[in-house]
């Protein structure tokens, strides 16, 4: 059971950090990004390239910076001029992206699966509750922690991330005391694309690298954030822990409706409150 | 997410053509369906046009939605493919006689769609589009999955019965007739969602989509039109399911996926999801595009994605909104 | 010195002109009203300042320098700060977050985080409640603390009074007097006659887009004053 | 006298959070009467206002219409039963045109008065015009078009001349007791502009801070001190 | 860009050295619609390499008896209805014989038009059994192994090994219940019991909760049933956790070269049915497999194998019938023998499902690379399945 409960919690971190790539990109942008998705892909891609050479540590690295740079770029060349767009037109046009950026990972990397090395740190098991337990798993959750506490440190404790926070619930409020949110923006959405570029590597060892890849855990991470609230920081942690518990109790107890069980979750709660369990955007 | 055109120049607010110049246009679009198979020798192309108009009625079903009650749907298919399984099942078990199931295909998403309107009509955006994602997951779980009901992932093809309502069955098979039976649907349809749009129930929507609090002042209840507007266009899903069920000779889960339901509503907003007409032309604009794209193999959704990208920066109000504001441009210089 | 000045502002929202040539200036100390009634373009004011509303013709001056490209944070880092119509608390911040974002343009000056506490002590007493859960006059309170946070030469305040019972405005009244006392622009946009009789030095009456009258009360009311404000 | 009461209520209390805006306040209006209800901003007005037409429920409190309990009424319901109401802030149907969304609001309570209603608030040359694309000022009118499609019985208005011109003010207040008259409309007026409030109102109630801080006629209301203090000031 | 256009037009190869010959017949024009772009496109890639291969091989010799060999290829992204769609365009563009699908749905949803349309369809990848079997349609043929005889190759080898308790770990799709249900009764029959059953659905991303049951259940050995993504991600996450070390893995569609190939160290040791491996020690799969090697550095894989297989059967069958028209192909194909790089083999007539040997192996290192190495070949004869098809 421990070790079930540890593994819903290595799904449900790996879920956070995309989750929460998306809140920070819908707070400051209100975009929907279904690019999300291909994103953690390339930059799953990317840091694939070293790892598979030995440099494992590198290519998370290169990543997470070459994603950070991606996704400065969306944000002065797409997202920024999405602002006076209807969310319906920005989904289409994310959309957009996602096909361009699968294509281009195709011709680029190829459509042979690809799989990842674990950094020989990191390699072996331990022994949890009398069975083994991937040391790598182990890395997953510290990993989701630490970003999850230093985002969340960040977010409270620091002035930009009160400006972030501010700007997430109202921009126009928060660009009147003096605070560029343009500027802010290109931070929080290089923030939330290196945050899937560091899912897409530590995620590397665990999941089968394809051009669809992201398509298989974006609908989950979209469950995480509508569930927690749109544009809830602690909303989208929480309730991926929920969807990551959900996921492997599922296939355990109820394997015959698992994969519904978030969307019924996601119906449940969206009836109940329509803006999610952390409740109003104002 | 919830009002596409809101802050716009709105297009079925202001009266609508005339009645009589609705039916005189249709009946017009109904002559040039009939006419077609022998204007066209092409199986190829008549084949293409049959499936274009399959795409079309479900992108029209999904702009109903957000033209008349302002909300987005990312699980259309649901009704789709219900349409399509409820007939393929029951036609295939020989549980009743097709016509019934016909009436059954159509009736059951109808109704599903109804009561789901009753409660989801009153959430709005990025909310609205994620639940109707998942009701249309789950169905396609269920379909997925459930081997018993239509052989799981794998799909059915079943034969139809020799004759429906009269004629022979496998003419709906062949395109020259199907791509009749579909453009006369689709004609009919689009009038009577114009026709819908104009009548009492139609504009009390349309209001309460506008201002749901204002709509309840005046004296309206606010539940029932919008859960009837679902209905309607699960309807419509419904027909282009079954329609595509009976042509294929073949349900599978596909028909439920969001995907399917993402490429209905890419298709709706490219063509104009505040014009009855723009979906329709949206759908044939896409199919046309993706089977131009498709010559360039796997290269293809880079090309379609580009297009999208563009075509969406340059009219986000659709194809038939660029057209509508190039008309009014013209007029107004002559 | 000129802190801000509207010359000629013409301004579109949408296809509708809402500014029609707009000009008026205030001077550091200054204590100048706009008024007019809702529609004519009073809030539309503050949007342009803001880069909200596209200014279609004419210019804004920010002590006497043309500012072309005018952007939502511009004021704020000129020295300029605004209370906005409604308030603009951000509901989900405490009051403390709320009362801090004031200090994002790091101008130094006599307010500080003590002294704002000191002028509002009901800030202080509620200062780990989210924004939202103040009532209307405490927000208003809240949203002028913040204002002050930011050390501002010029506070413009769209309709502070909304809100408030009539108590609270003659405090409000005699605050924004004591700080046009201490030099600071005040630029009052608002309906109440009673506040604006108690603050305001000169007015410029607003009327379908345009001044329409401007100068001191007397001046005003010899003119058709009364056909542009309420009461 | 019950018969001769159309709306009332009793005891109105609502709270948000932990604000009390209503305090258990009771008001009367009578058939025929044009009452207006002022105070300062954040007396409880609009919360009245709200309260008495349905947008939110008293907790707790009691609005009869006609003598009748329509406490647990919806707002749609209470439209029927002919209470009608307009908004502050304009609460229209921007993308439908002024005719027809006129229309749609007279097949909920009567087939006709719709000409009637444009004809009387000036709307007639506006009917084919998305209400989005009129001005502010045909804006309020259309909002106030809207509560009187069908003739109500009672009518509460919230601020109706709020943003008005002095002139559009007058000629508003002119309809208003014209119509009221013509039509034995019953109105509840909130309304800043006291030259609209004297000129058009039988009776006056004060409300302040959540509850009635006075009542009684016109001259009554101007001559009351605690209303002057509190409310209009240099305005008596 | 070029790379596509070329790909969808004529073979390159055949432009420079057809002859005057075979200009003058009629091409051999064969629609290649298969996955490019969904959950399968590697797979899909694996067939347009075989396609591409064989076809540039004909024409190099001279065409096809003479007929020059053309394809096109669309992408029916794993759909069933997009695969409907596009076949119907490739027949009505001309290329009236199909091939290349890669789900069983899409073979399933194009079967029964075969009839209609005038084409035939060759099956190289759909493994589900109704295919030839309870929904066998006319013009409809098979060459590679279908579920049934994956089956029946599992028995011989449990009868080898010692484990008795079982679990399986089946993709909850028709296939894998059906391989599972199949799995369970062999072992049922040579006295082993099952342990545990799972069935996790397509695309999962953490199999951890499968892995942690099949431990818990005591199982010595585990029957993987999952293809593609699920098999990588399940087999990294098993070695992971000690799974792969601690008990026998063996499976279906696991040990594919792909698979081996993604995997490197996580997959050696690993049992597998194989269907076609490029160590199979014959002269005419060993000429295969160094033709293969010289053009693509690298030795095929199963799929290559049996797609290029379906070639061989679709060329001979072109021969024989002297001509390109699909009725006279339709007529060649069925209850002949043809020599393929499996060594002779029957296509029956009636269930037109080609008969071949299947195989068990283990995934070995060989020439310091990683492959499934065949170690049981059971014979043709042993794994045929029953006819069921009724239609001629």
């Amino acid at each position: 059971m421990a070790i079930q409960l540890l593994n819903g919690i290595v799904y449900g971190g790996l879920l956070y950090l995309l989750a929460v790539g998306l809140v920070l990109i819908f707070g400051l942008r209100e975009v929907v990004n279904f690019a999300h998705g291909a994103l953690f892909m390339l930059g799953s891609y990317i840091g694939f390239t070293l790892a598979a050479a030995g440099h494992w540590w590198l290519g998370l690295l290169v990543s997470v910076v070459a994603m950070a740079a991606v996704g400065c770029l969306l944000d002065v060349l797409v997202f920024r001029s999405l602002r006076k767009h209807d969310h319906i037109v920005t989904v289409l046009i994310t959309f957009g992206l996602l096909l361009i950026l699968e294509t281009v990972v195709t011709v680029t990397w190829g459509k042979a699966y690809l799989s990842y090395p674990v950094p020989k740190l990191l390699d072996g098991t331990v022994t949890i509750a009398g069975s083994p337990f991937p040391i790598y798993r182990l890395f997953i959750i510290v990993v989701s922690l630490l970003v999850a506490g230093g985002l969340a440190a960040w977010l409270r404790y620091t002035r930009m991330g009160l400006y972030v926070r501010a700007a997430s619930t109202n921009a126009h409020v928060t660009s009147i005391q003096g605070i560029d949110v343009d500027r802010l923006s290109l931070v929080v959405v290089g923030l939330g694309t290196a945050l899937a570029g560091l899912s897409g590597v530590v995620a590397g060892p665990l999941l089968t690298l394809s051009p669809t890849m992201g398509n298989y855990i974006l609908i989950d991470s979209f469950i995480v954030v509508v569930i927690g609230g749109l544009g809830s920081f602690a909303g989208a942690f929480f309730a991926a822990l929920l969807i990551g518990q959900i996921h492997n109790l599922g296939a355990i107890y109820l394997p015959w409706a698992a994969t519904m069980l978030p969307f019924l979750l996601m119906i449940g709660i969206l009836i109940w409150r329509p803006t999610g369990f952390a409740g109003s955007r104002t | 997410m919830t009002a596409l055109s809101q802050g716009d120049v709105p297009a079925a607010s202001s009266p609508l053509l005339k009645t009589r110049g609705l039916l005189a246009m249709a009946l017009a679009a109904l002559l040039l369906g009939v006419a077609a198979p022998r204007l066209v020798s092409s199986q190829l192309m008549l084949s293409l046009a049959t499936q274009a108009i399959f795409d079309a009625l479900l992108a029209t079903s999904v702009g109903f939605l957000v033209l008349q009650n302002g909300r987005v749907s990312f699980g259309q298919a649901a009704f789709f493919g219900l349409g399509g399984y409820a007939f393929g099942v029951l036609v295939a078990r020989g549980l009743m006689a097709a016509e019934l199931a016909v009436l059954t295909a159509l009736a059951l998403p109808t109704l599903v769609a109804f009561l789901l309107g009753l409660v989801f009509a009153r959430i709005a955006g990025v909310a609205h589009a994620m639940l109707t994602l998942a009701v249309g997951q789950a169905f396609y779980e269920i379909a997925f999955r459930w081997r018993e009901l239509a052989k799981g992932d794998d799909g059915m093809a079943f034969n139809l019965p020799p004759r429906i309502f009269g004629f022979d069955s496998s003419l709906l098979q062949d395109p020259s007739v199907m791509v009749v039976v579909a453009w006369t649907i689709l004609v009919l349809a689009l009038l009577g969602l114009a026709l819908f749009a104009n009548s009492r129930m139609g504009q009390i929507a349309a209001a309460v989509r506008d201002n749901a609090e204002r709509a309840r002042f005046i004296g309206h209840d606010t539940t029932i039109p919008p859960a009837i507007v679902y209905a309607i266009s699960a309807l419509l899903a419904a027909i282009a399911g079954l329609l595509q069920a009976t042509y294929n000779g073949y349900i599978a889960p596909q028909m439920f996926h969001w995907s399917l339901s993402g490429s209905a509503l890419i298709m709706a907003v490219v063509g104009g999801a505040q014009f009855i007409l723009g979906p329709a032309i949206g759908a044939v604009c896409f199919f046309i595009l993706k089977d131009f794209a498709g010559r360039f193999a796997e290269y293809w959704p880079a090309i379609v994605g580009s297009v999208l990208v563009i075509v969406t920066l340059v009219m986000p109000q659709g194809i038939v909104g660029l057209l509508k504001a190039g008309w009014f441009r013209m007029r107004r210089q002559a | 010195m000129t802190l801000l000045s509207f010359h000629d502002v013409h301004a579109l929202y949408g296809q509708a002109r809402i500014l029609n040539g707009v000009s008026f200036e205030i001077a550091a100390g200054e204590r100048v009203a706009l008024v007019g009634r809702n529609g004519v373009g009073k809030t539309t004011v503050v949007n342009t300042l803001c880069g909200v509303t596209r200014i279609e013709r004419g210019h804004v001056e920010i002590r006497g320098e043309e500012v072309r490209d005018l952007r939502r944070y511009t004021a704020a880092k000129n020295g300029i700060s605004v209370v906005l119509q409604g308030r603009g608390i951000i509901g989900n911040l405490t009051v403390e977050e709320n009362l801090l974002l004031g200090t994002a343009t790091r101008r130094r000056g006599p307010w500080t985080l003590e002294s704002i506490k000191a002028l509002f002590p009901i800030l202080e007493e509620r200062k780990a409640s989210p924004g939202l859960a103040l009532s209307g006059g405490q927000q208003q309170m809240l949203a002028i603390g913040r204002a002050l946070m930011a050390n501002p030469d010029l506070l413009i305040l769209d309709e502070p009074s909304e809100g408030l019972a009539p108590v609270i405005v003659d405090e409000l009244a005699d605050l924004l007097v004591r700080l046009g006392d201490q030099g600071m622009g005040i630029l009052l946009i608002e309906q109440s006659v009673g506040l604006i009789r108690r603050v305001a030095e000169r007015f410029y009456v607003l009327s379908k887009g345009a001044v329409a009258a401007s100068g001191s009360l007397a001046e005003i009311q010899a003119e058709d004053f009364h056909k542009h404000i309420t009461i | 006298m019950s018969e001769a009461i159309a709306i009332q209520g009793i005891g109105i209390e609502r709270r948000y959070g932990g604000f009390r805006a209503l305090k258990g306040v009771d008001i009367t209006v009578r058939r025929g009467e044009i009452r207006g209800l002022i105070g300062p901003n954040g007396a409880g007005k609009s919360t009245l206002i709200d309260v008495l037409s349905g947008r939110v429920r008293g907790q707790p409190g009691q609005v009869l219409i006609d003598g009748r309990d329509v406490s647990r009424l919806k707002p749609q319901e209470r439209r029927r039963l002919g209470l009608a109401r307009s908004f502050q802030r304009t609460n229209i149907f921007p993308m439908l045109s002024v005719e027809q969304q006129l229309r749609i609001a007279s097949w909920a309570v009567a087939e006709a008065g719709v000409e009637e209603v444009m004809e009387e608030l000036n709307l007639t040359a506006l009917a084919r015009m998305p209400a989005a694309e009129i001005s502010y000022g045909d804006q309020r009118r259309l909002d106030l078009a809207l509560a009187l499609v069908g003739r109500p019985s009672v009518l509460l208005l919230d601020e109706p001349a709020a943003g008005l011109t002095v002139e559009e003010s007058h000629g508003l207040a002119t309809i208003l007791r014209d119509l009221a008259n013509r039509w034995n409309v019953t109105v509840l007026l909130v309304e800043h502009d006291m030259q609209v409030v004297f000129s058009i109102c039988d009776g006056i109630t004060v409300l302040h801070l959540g509850e009635t801080l006075a009542e009684g006629n016109v001259a009554e209301i101007r001559a009351d001190q605690r209303v002057v203090t509190a409310y209009l000031g240099t305005e008596a | 860009m070029f790379k596509a256009v070329m790909m969808t037009g004529v073979a390159l190869g055949a432009m420079l050295s057809v002859s005057g010959a075979a200009l003058a017949a009629d091409p051999l024009k064969i629609g290649v619609a298969t996955d490019m772009s969904g959950t399968y496109a590697s797979l899909g890639e694996e067939v347009m390499r075989a396609t591409r291969f064989a076809i540039d091989e004909a024409n190099a010799a001279g065409g096809v008896d003479g007929h020059k060999v053309e394809f096109k290829s669309y992408d029916t992204e794993a759909k069933p209805d997009v695969a409907r769609r596009q076949v119907e365009k490739l027949v009505m563009e001309g290329y009236p014989v199909i091939t290349g699908m890669i789900a069983s749905g899409e073979g399933l949803a194009i079967a029964p038009l075969m009839q209609r349309w005038g084409s035939l369809y060759i099956s190289v990848v759909n493994k589900a059994d109704e295919l030839t079997g309870a929904n066998c349609a006319p013009r409809v043929f098979r060459v590679n192994t279908q579920s049934a005889m994956d089956a029946a190759t599992v028995k011989p080898w449990l009868k080898e090994r010692k484990e008795k308790k079982w679990a399986v770990v089946a993709i909850d799709i028709a296939w894998g219940r059906g391989s599972a249900e199949l799995f369970s009764k062999a072992v049922k029959e040579t006295g082993g019991n099952m342990v545990a059953e799972l069935f996790p659905p397509a695309n999962t991303n953490d199999f951890a909760p499968y892995i942690e049951q099949i431990k818990k259940a005591g199982a010595e050995g585990v029957w993987v049933v999952l293809a593609g993504r699920d098999a990588v991600n399940f087999a990294q996450q098993s070695k992971q956790f000690g799974l792969t070390d601690a008990i026998t893995v063996a499976g279906v569609s696991f040990t594919t070269d792909g698979t081996v190939k993604t995997l490197g160290d996580s997959a050696k040791g690993v049992f597998g049915i194989i269907n076609y491996s490029s160590t199979l020690d014959t002269p005419e799969n060993k000429a295969f497999v160094k033709a293969w090697t010289d053009k693509y550095k690298v030795p095929p894989t199963n799929f290559e194998g049996e797609a290029y297989l379906g070639y061989q059967v679709l060329f001979q069958a072109v021969k024989d019938a002297k001509s390109v028209k699909t009725d006279d192909i339709v007529k060649a194909l069925p209850g002949k023998t043809y020599d393929t790089i499996m060594g002779k083999l029957v296509l029956r007539a009636e269930d037109r499902q080609l008969l071949k040997p299947n195989y068990f192996g283990i995934v070995e290192a060989v020439n310091g690379e990683l492959r499934p190495v065949v170690k049981t070949t059971v014979a043709a004869a042993d794994v045929a399945p029953e006819v069921v098809c009724k239609t001629k």
